[in-house]
């Protein structure tokens, strides 16, 4: 069973590792990736960003493509922490976490994951800029391609 | 008694987070909900303008304007998701 | 200038993330792996594994392929850190963290160095099993696939 | 004088880990010095019996068997890698 959590608090990257291999033997390789507030955006400077969810549906939506991930890689855990409320340059807004007996599964479920979650998954973003712009942001289609890769809708 | 639930700039420009409202007669798909929303309430309509840019579950799924919906349900609108 | 660490001691997985991201406002993503030894190896059981290394040289080579990357993904930071000595199931062995602006480049990366370093970095494997036996590994064909992927020699 | 080091099972069948040596007369490559060491020991010979199965780096960078050698190198056998 995949761990999914939605908070506003931060996480703790080292904790969330631990919790998801500790005593275990049969894990080979742990993929991670770990996304930030990022304070560029191309010639704008970012000074936050909002993250609004549905609460229950996107629980259900990502835990849902997290178990696919665990069927389709053989996973031996998998964890998914996504932050929701205003978040500042520099903060954490997600990890991903996925466990397997081989590297290239763990990597590839990684990446799965998180091209699904930054274009698909049921958030919506809305930034603040240095000069005083604050909007919504669109679907993108570049990431759209990404997640396509994989196959989902 | 239907439970709707607004998100993003659908919930800015609607002006309200969620309503709970009895279905109306004769009201018994998304579309349907949504046509009688913007009748009623200028807000809405203003919402609900340019329908390529709302979206719909049903129930916390994805749905289509003409899904159907029956007492009980919880229906929201909100904008394509733009991801984490 | 890529962080690159041997040692028989552990490494934290949360500090070292949080080291090469810290007070920065231009990372987006971090890519991340983390390898750990597995009990199973097909159907035998290891009770332990030793690995060597060549100081000086094995640091090197790592330090190289990890500019490599960083030049080559346009990284905004890099970390490996590799165990050596005598490990036991469950321990960790190898962490790589690889930062950037985006979450591909982050991830490519994160696979390009753990595919180098888990079949052409110099190391030398010696494993022990459940029944006694003990024997250095060979180098094995798959994983010389896995990473002439990458275009590395 | 050169330094020789061997790793993995290569300084387990040589019985060493390391060595300094004066760098024997006629001896400029390291194909000549496994000659030379085989020549002069059987654990070498032993070690050293199956050469495609040995790899060699001169100063830290890998090396080929007709790579020059002089005074002052350092100069490491070992197995094909495997990897961490």
């Amino acid at each position: 069973m995949p761990l999914i959590r939605i908070q506003s608090e931060d996480f703790d990257v080292g904790a969330e590792f631990s919790a998801l291999v500790s005593g275990r033997a049969d894990i080979g390789g742990t993929g991670c990736f770990i996304g930030r507030v990022r304070e560029a955006d191309g010639s704008r400077r970012l000074t936050a960003m909002t993250l609004e969810h549905y609460p229950g549906m996107t629980e259900r939506a990502i835990g849902r493509l997290a178990a696919e991930a665990e069927t389709r890689w053989a996973l031996l855990g998998c964890t998914v922490m996504h932050r929701v409320g205003r978040l500042l340059p520099g903060d954490n807004i997600v990890l991903v976490l996925a466990a397997a007996r081989h590297r290239a599964a763990s990597l590839e479920a990684t990446g799965f994951l998180i091209d699904w979650l930054k274009t698909r998954a049921p958030f919506w973003k809305r930034e603040e800029f240095a000069d005083g712009a604050a909007e919504w942001v669109a679907a993108r289609a570049a990431d759209d391609a990404a997640a396509a890769r994989w196959g989902t809708g | 008694m239907v439970r709707v639930l607004y998100f993003a700039w659908l919930r800015e420009r609607v002006g309200r987070a969620e309503e709970a409202l009895p279905l109306p007669a004769g009201v018994a798909t998304v579309g349907a909900l949504m046509a009688w929303l913007q009748e009623r309430d200028p807000a809405h309509a203003a919402a609900f303008a340019n329908s390529r840019l709302v979206r719909v579950a049903v129930n916390q799924e994805f749905a289509d304007p003409d899904a159907p919906i029956g007492d009980g349900d919880e229906i929201a609108f909100f904008p394509p998701v733009t991801g984490g």
